[in-house]
């Protein structure tokens, strides 16, 4: 369905664009985004179905890392920054302190976490926050077997495989999953060490399929069409949520994140590329490049939302 | 005695200015060594025991023959000079003696060549071994890059010998007139002796193996005269348990050392002028240098050649 | 002693001691493991190209005109998926490398060989020389990063354009730089002496000897040099992530001459290969795409080797 | 003009015999350019030691070294630097690596040098030559996606077990080899007592390695884990294969180099070939062939992109000294970290911790170059 | 005359024998030539002007003293050669005289060689005038890889001629005796002639930028006797234009050509068997020859040397 929502595109977006003084064919420059690996792939799809109706505008896109990404953005290196996780403080204010006044923040889409298990490993059918802590968290550390590590679940060998801190998926799973339950146990926040982290999350899916009993996670986008491993529902507190395009939409499904795009308005004002293809990306964007690289697009009303920000130039403050 | 040497030798260069123009007093030398050397040794029996029978021997490079239809014997316990111009095929006929051409790629020896007898090509002889009974002595000295003692003691080593090496060193040494030289010094590196003891210490790692025969390829081809004369003294010495084959460029040499030799040429082909190397005659040493019967030697060696 | 050798002379023993061979089981044993060792390598080379040939073969052979000429794109199914920005970064690489290392390596070659003193400092530069080439190649991505990218030195970062083309072709180009010194120095130090001497000789100077006779002579032997590390170079690709090659989307798709897009952001074959098969996990369709771009780099590499590899076997022949 | 000349020659002045001054000048001109290129690799090296030394200093100042050993692992954002976990990876990845291109590369070469009909080696030694120049990702992808799962992947364990036995048996052979021929020497009384210290010593040192080594194998066999798709032995395999052209032809260079009358000497002697190959020709080249491997291991050791590709580990790693584990070697580190972060850039000392790491790579295979170019000039010395 | 010949010839080798043991009729060889010579020869006139002036000339390489204390004078028009053993320092003395040692790393050249007067090693002269004055022609030839043109007007082209090279060109040819030969072939690569061709190229080489004086290293040592004799036949003609230094180490040659003659030899010395070349006397060839002043050239030219 792909090719379809292309074509839409085109003609959709003639139609959205209408308003706006010049249409994006008659727009050109350049816009030079940069930031998350996981958003990544999303900006790069829309600036794809952009270029078919702005061949005149190149959209460069890269990405280091969140982090990375807000360094340049912040030195003004850059015109949008991907995000899979919102933008601190400190980074904020370099930001600030560079000049770089007028920063909006757009919510794009979702990206569930899934948490996987060998397809084999039939005995496990649903995990909660407080096992996963005492699975993963640091509790866990040093121990062989999944009993061991939280009594009640099954005594067989526990092989844990996850991102390495380096990225985004480590972090948000940590925010959600173990941060309350760390400050009550009066422990840090953060994994066992002795798991097989990875940046590639391919290496963490090998993993997994290599060892029956193996535990890990990884962005649902990229778990939902992988073969041999099996994804865990998860209790979050109100029962067990598989992880579905739905249910991480609504919300119910526990371990999610939202994805994000930083603007410079600035920018934005000066360069009418950057303006058309946020527009571009606030339209056919949200609506089909977020599905097509498999994260969950947002729903209507927080679409709606997100246009309204950009519209409204709603800048952080 | 310098002024009758001087009258001859006036003689002589005139004569032959008068033939080619420039002085030849090489010939001179010639004569006069081949005969001086008669006296000195005795008549070598040329009915001595045959060692290597050599009939129609051709030997040929890929398309190119190298040396055609050598016919010729060598006698036991007697120094054999084969001369000749450059390229006339010595070195190629001299390595038929231990099949080093085996190991060239496309060469081909045809003809026979017998060893006592036995034909040296034949179905079940092995190459190694006739190597291990007919030593070879090469043109440049080629010392192994190993001490002097290793050098000598390769031979038997590779025999299998294990036992009783340092003897047959000594003796190697001593017969190649090198031992006073070198014996507070065997695990120094060969190649800290000089040119002339190099090439005596091949010499000696040859003896080791107690060859039958010795080939030497121009052993002093790189030598100055006085390491030359040490080993020419050398062969006089040894010629009495080896029957040697020497190669030389060197008529004087051939004519000190050897008892018969033999004069190749190249018999250039006018189409394409290939040069295949013949052997012209083969006789006792004086009389090939004195009165030979071919008309080709009597150029060579009085220096008119060509 | 004497008596010995009359009767191992005597004609039977040395008839008998010549023949009945034995055949040398060892020697055969021996030679056939090398053999073994020598055809199992170039067996396991064979398997490597033909594997990888065949896993693009969808790309190179059903598409090979887009494929060329297609750019960077978030799913490999995507119609206008191809290498071409990755050619462009690789050829200007090859072309910097040209326009900086040779005339320098082979310059520094040139001074090493026929002017240089024999003295400390000289040495010392032979063995800094050698070092150099022994370093490996990400530590060179650290050099670019910091000197070139980063400007921490110079400020060099305002010439390059920071993570460009250009800062790509200079950090490969001084990679191989020790490379080209080395092999010029090895093909001059094959040049006879007696040619200089000859030169010498007439009254030539110095310098009119190395022109005329010095570096006529080692040509090929330099030109070699300098091919193999052209190819060493377009090969490379662990500076170019350090350099920060991009492995998203380049915006631009510039033609192959576009001088204008030396200094902006960049990427490179053996880039596009690794970030492909990186990819190949979220969408599989990537692996074809990753031995599509190697078939095309290895194209590249393969032709270069074997023209510098050609060229000196043939003057090798020609001078014996 | 004879008579000229001569006239000329007769009467001869310091003036005539100098050069025109433009020819002089041009000569200094020339002189002091190629001196500025020789000079530009003095300034690259010390660029480099410049821009290492500076990021990698704050690095070791700033670290806390008690979290450079013996923690669980390499996690530079947690402030977790464990160095054995990246030298270990990368000491395996490069033993593999020279198990494959040791004995193969030398095996080619000296088939090449003393076997091969002029025929075959004038066209296989190109073959090699040409190969040696196939690129380092093109052999990550292939470990990747062919050597992982076709060769680690099915006879992973078995294989690992008997070469790991073979490269014992291997040692054992040579260790006995230097032991005998250090006693001989003794025996040969060419020297005196000390050379009966030189094999005590030989023997211990031998001994020591020898038993270390066994042990890790013991140690790793037990809990070798099944072969993942990355592994270090996939990597170690991939290294090895891009190092047999290199060693391969340049150890064959070195053989070609020895004169032929040395062959010519040893048959004349009624040696065979394989007796003059072990013991004329290899030793007479033993200098080049070292160098290959040594020059063949530190590009082991520099080698990044097959094991970032292959080596089945990437940002950070718990320790592994199991081959059949993914692993994280210096290089593949490295590489990681200069591929970026989503954490806030700039906190810790993860971007200080690149360079420094490569100054350690920058170090080792400095030591190994040198080494190399010692050995090869004392074996010269020898012969 | 085979009979006179032999008679003093066994003569000589007798008396030789009990002094060396070996025969060595090359004394006689020389002697011979050596007279002979003088006949066709007149008298040089030793008065002649003075080219190359030499006076305790003392080379260094390195720590090592090569050459001590020569001094001898070089006269237009002459021939003078140098011989003496091997080793002896005579190609580093030659080399002296166009300052081809400059070109050695740790030569060093002391004492005084004078040039038509003028100091060759002095301030303002330029090694590279001095080399286009003082031609060279080398042991092995070395022609350079181009045609047999370029090499002719290598020399002219370097010192920046650029008309008129076609005429330079044959009339080198013509007095190197080779232009009949090359004529229709200028074109060819240099290496497509024979050895005794390509020295007579080199020779024409070197006369190709007018020099005044000709050094020649052994010119012959690498050619036959054809060859050998064409290169002395031209030595004879082109003298009347060049001074000529010839090295060799054919006692029959330097006789044979050359007017004067210097004979090297080397002291060893004892502690660090280093052997430093030293002049023991230059003097008329034929008095070399026929009865040298010093007891170790007698010794050296019989060959009754060490
Ligand atoms: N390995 C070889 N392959 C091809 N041709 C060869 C080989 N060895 C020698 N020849 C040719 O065979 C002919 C005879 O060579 P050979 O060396 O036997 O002559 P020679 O008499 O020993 O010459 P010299 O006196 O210079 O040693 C020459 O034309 C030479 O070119
Ligand atoms: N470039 C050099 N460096 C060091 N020593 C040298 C050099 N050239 C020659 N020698 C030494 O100087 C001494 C004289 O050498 P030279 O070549 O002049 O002797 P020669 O008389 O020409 O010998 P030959 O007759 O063999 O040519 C020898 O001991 C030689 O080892
Ligand atoms: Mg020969
Ligand atoms: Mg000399």
């Amino acid at each position: 369905g792909d090719d379809e929502s292309v074509s839409n595109a085109g003609s959709n977006s003639r139609t959205d664009n209408g308003a706006s003084a010049t249409g994006p064919d008659a727009v050109s420059g350049n816009v030079t985004i940069s930031g998350s690996s996981t958003v990544e792939p999303i900006s790069i799809r829309v600036a794809e179905l952009f270029e078919d109706i702005a061949p005149d505008v190149s959209v460069t896109v890269d990405g280091p890392g969140t982090g990375d990404g807000f360094k340049l953005f912040c030195n003004g290196e850059t015109d949008i920054s991907d995000a899979s996780r919102p933008i601190k403080d400190m980074e904020k204010d370099s930001c600030f302190s560079n000049g770089i006044n007028n920063i909006v923040e757009l919510k794009v889409g979702i990206d569930g976490i899934a948490v996987m298990t060998n397809a084999a490993n039939e005995a496990i059918e649903c995990l909660s926050f407080e096992q996963l802590f005492a699975l993963i968290g640091p509790s866990g550390e040093g121990t062989a077997t999944w009993a061991e590590a939280s009594p009640g679940l099954p005594d067989a060998p526990l092989e844990v495989f996850g991102p390495g801190e380096e990225s985004g998926t480590f972090d948000s799973f940590l925010e959600i999953v173990f941060e309350d339950l760390a400050e009550e146990q009066g422990l840090e926040a953060t994994t066992r060490t002795d798991y097989s982290p990875s940046g590639d999350d391919n290496v963490i899916l090998q993993g997994i399929q290599s060892s029956d009993t193996s535990l890990g996670w990884v962005g649902f986008a990229f778990a939902g069409n992988a073969s041999g491993v099996r994804l865990i529902p998860i209790d979050g507190g109100d029962g067990c949520v598989e992880p579905t395009p739905d249910s991480i939409a609504s919300s119910r499904y526990p371990i999610s994140r939202d994805l994000w795009i930083y603007v410079n308005a600035d920018k934005a004002a000066a360069n009418p590329a950057v303006s058309a293809y946020v527009d571009f990306y606030m339209t056919e964007g949200l609506r089909s490049a977020v599905g097509a690289v498999g994260y969950v697009p947002l729903t209507e009303a927080a679409r709606s939302e997100t246009r309204d920000r950009w519209a409204s130039r709603t800048a952080l403050d | 005695m310098t002024d009758t040497a001087t009258d001859t030798a006036r003689g002589t260069v005139v004569e032959t200015t008068a033939t080619t123009g420039t002085p030849h007093p090489l010939a001179l030398g010639f004569r006069a060594t081949a005969k001086t050397i008669t006296p000195v040794e005795p008549e070598p029996a040329a009915s001595g025991h045959t060692v290597l029978h050599t009939r129609n021997l051709n030997v040929d490079y890929g398309q190119f023959r190298a040396v055609r239809d050598v016919s010729f014997d060598v006698h036991q316990h007697e120094i054999t000079a084969l001369i000749g111009p450059s390229g006339c095929g010595k070195t190629t006929v001299l390595r038929c003696y231990n099949r080093m051409n085996d190991l060239i790629e496309g060469a081909r020896v045809t003809g026979t060549i017998e060893y006592h007898g036995v034909d040296l090509y034949g179905e079940k002889v092995d190459a190694v071994e006739v190597r291990r009974r007919i030593g070879m002595v090469f043109q440049k000295p080629n010392p192994f890059p190993k001490s002097i003692y290793d050098n000598v003691a390769y031979g038997p080593r590779v025999a299998g010998q294990r036992k009783g090496l340092g003897e047959v060193v000594e003796n190697s040494l001593v017969k190649a007139a090198l031992w006073d030289e070198v014996k507070d010094r065997l695990s120094d590196s060969a190649f800290e002796l000089s040119g002339g003891q190099q090439q005596r210490l091949c010499i000696a790692r040859a003896i080791a193996v107690d060859p039958d025969v010795l080939l030497m390829d121009e052993p002093c081809s790189a030598l100055d005269p006085i390491a030359t004369a040490r080993i020419e003294d050398l062969m006089q010495e040894i010629k009495q348990e080896y029957t040697i084959i020497i190669v030389t460029h060197n008529m004087q040499q051939a004519a000190r050392v050897s008892d018969m030799t033999a004069f190749f040429t190249a018999e250039v082909h006018s189409e394409n002028d290939n040069r295949t190397g013949i052997l012209v005659e083969c006789d006792h040493t004086d009389v090939i240098f004195s009165n030979p019967s071919d008309e080709r030697t009597e150029n060579y060696v009085t220096g008119r050649f060509g | 002693m004497v008596t010995r050798l009359i009767d191992s002379r005597s004609r039977s023993a040395i008839a008998a001691s010549i023949q009945g061979r034995r055949i040398d089981t060892g020697g055969l044993l021996f030679r056939s493991l090398l053999q073994s060792a020598l055809v199992l390598t170039l067996v396991i080379l064979a398997v490597l190209l033909v594997s990888v040939f065949a896993d693009g073969w969808s790309q190179i052979g059903g598409r090979l005109g887009e494929f060329l000429s297609g750019t960077l794109r978030s799913q490999s199914k995507d119609a206008e998926l191809g290498v071409h920005q990755g050619i462009y970064g690789s050829l200007w690489i090859a072309v910097s490398v040209a326009v900086l290392a040779f005339p320098i390596g082979i310059g520094a070659a040139i001074y090493m060989e026929e002017y240089a003193p024999r003295n400390r400092f000289t040495s010392f530069i032979e063995v800094n020389i050698r070092n150099l080439a022994g370093v490996p190649s990400v530590v060179y991505g650290l050099l670019g990063l910091a000197m070139l990218v980063n400007g921490d030195i110079f400020g060099l970062d305002r010439l390059t354009g920071g993570r460009s083309t250009l800062s790509a072709g200079i950090t490969l180009a001084v990679l191989v730089l020790p490379i080209v010194i080395i092999t010029s120095g090895e093909a001059l130090r094959a040049v006879p002496n007696s040619l200089r001497e000859g030169a010498y000789g007439v009254g030539a100077t110095r310098w009119e000897m190395i022109r005329t006779q010095a570096l006529p002579y080692a040509a090929p032997g330099i030109l070699t040099g300098t091919l193999l590390s052209m190819a060493r170079a377009v090969g490379e690709a662990a500076p170019l992530i350090l350099v920060g090659a991009v492995t998203g989307r380049l915006g631009d798709n510039p033609a192959l001459l576009d001088l204008g897009a030396l200094s902006e952001r960049f990427t490179a074959l053996p880039i596009v290969i690794t970030s492909w098969t990186q990819q190949s996990g979220r969408d599989t369709g990537f692996a074809a795409a990753a031995a599509g771009a190697i078939v095309v780099l290895l194209v590249f590499v393969l032709i270069m080797n074997s023209a510098a590899i050609g060229l000196r076997n043939r003057f090798e022949k020609k001078r014996g | 003009m004879t008579d000229a000349s001569l006239i000329g020659a007769a009467t001869v002045t310091p003036d005539m015999l100098r050069i025109a001054a433009g020819r002089r000048f041009r000569e200094v001109l020339v002189r002091y350019w190629l001196l500025l290129a020789a000079l530009v690799s003095v300034v690259v090296s010390a660029l480099i030691l410049w821009s290492l030394l500076r990021e990698a200093w704050t690095f070791i100042t700033g670290v806390a070294w008690a979290d450079t050993w013996g923690q669980q692992g390499w996690f530079p954002r947690r402030g977790l630097y464990d160095i054995p976990t990246i030298v270990v990876p990368t000491v395996i990845v490069t033993a593999i690596a020279m198990v494959v291109s040791g004995p193969l590369g030398l095996g080619a070469a000296i088939y090449l040098s003393e076997y091969a009909k002029p025929a075959v080696r004038s066209w296989v030694k190109p073959v090699l030559e040409i190969l040696a120049g196939i690129p380092s990702v093109v052999l990550g992808f292939f470990a990747l996606t062919w050597i992982a799962p076709n060769v680690v992947g099915r006879i992973g364990k078995p294989a690992f077990l008997v070469i790991g036995l073979a490269v014992m048996g291997l040692y054992t052979v040579v260790a006995a080899v230097m032991v005998r021929s250090r006693l001989k020497r003794y025996r040969d009384g060419s020297s005196d007592s000390s050379a009966l210290i030189g094999v005590v010593g030989a023997l211990a040192v031998l001994g020591a390695i020898f038993a270390g080594y066994l042990f890790w194998l013991l140690n790793v066999l037990g809990e070798l884990a099944p072969a993942r798709a990355g592994s270090l032995a996939a990597a170690g395999i991939g290294v090895g294969l891009l190092t047999i052209p290199l060693v391969a032809s340049v150890s064959e260079d070195a053989m070609a180099a020895v004169p032929e009358h040395l062959r010519e000497a040893s048959a004349g002697l009624g040696a065979r070939k394989m007796t003059t190959a072990t013991t004329v020709v290899v030793p007479a080249a033993i200098s080049g062939i070292v160098a290959a491997l040594i020059v063949a291991t530190s590009r082991a050791i520099g080698e990044t992109m097959v094991v970032f590709m292959a080596g089945g580990a990437a940002d950070a790693a718990r320790f592994t000294d199991s081959p059949l584990d993914g692993g994280l070697t210096m290089t593949a580190a490295m590489a990681s970290l200069a591929s970026g972060t989503d954490n806030v850039v700039g906190e810790g000392l993860t971007f200080q911790s690149l360079y420094f790491v490569g100054l350690l790579l920058f170090v080792i295979t400095l030591a190994l170059n040198i080494a190399a170019t010692r050995f090869v000039n004392r074996v010269r010395e020898q012969y």
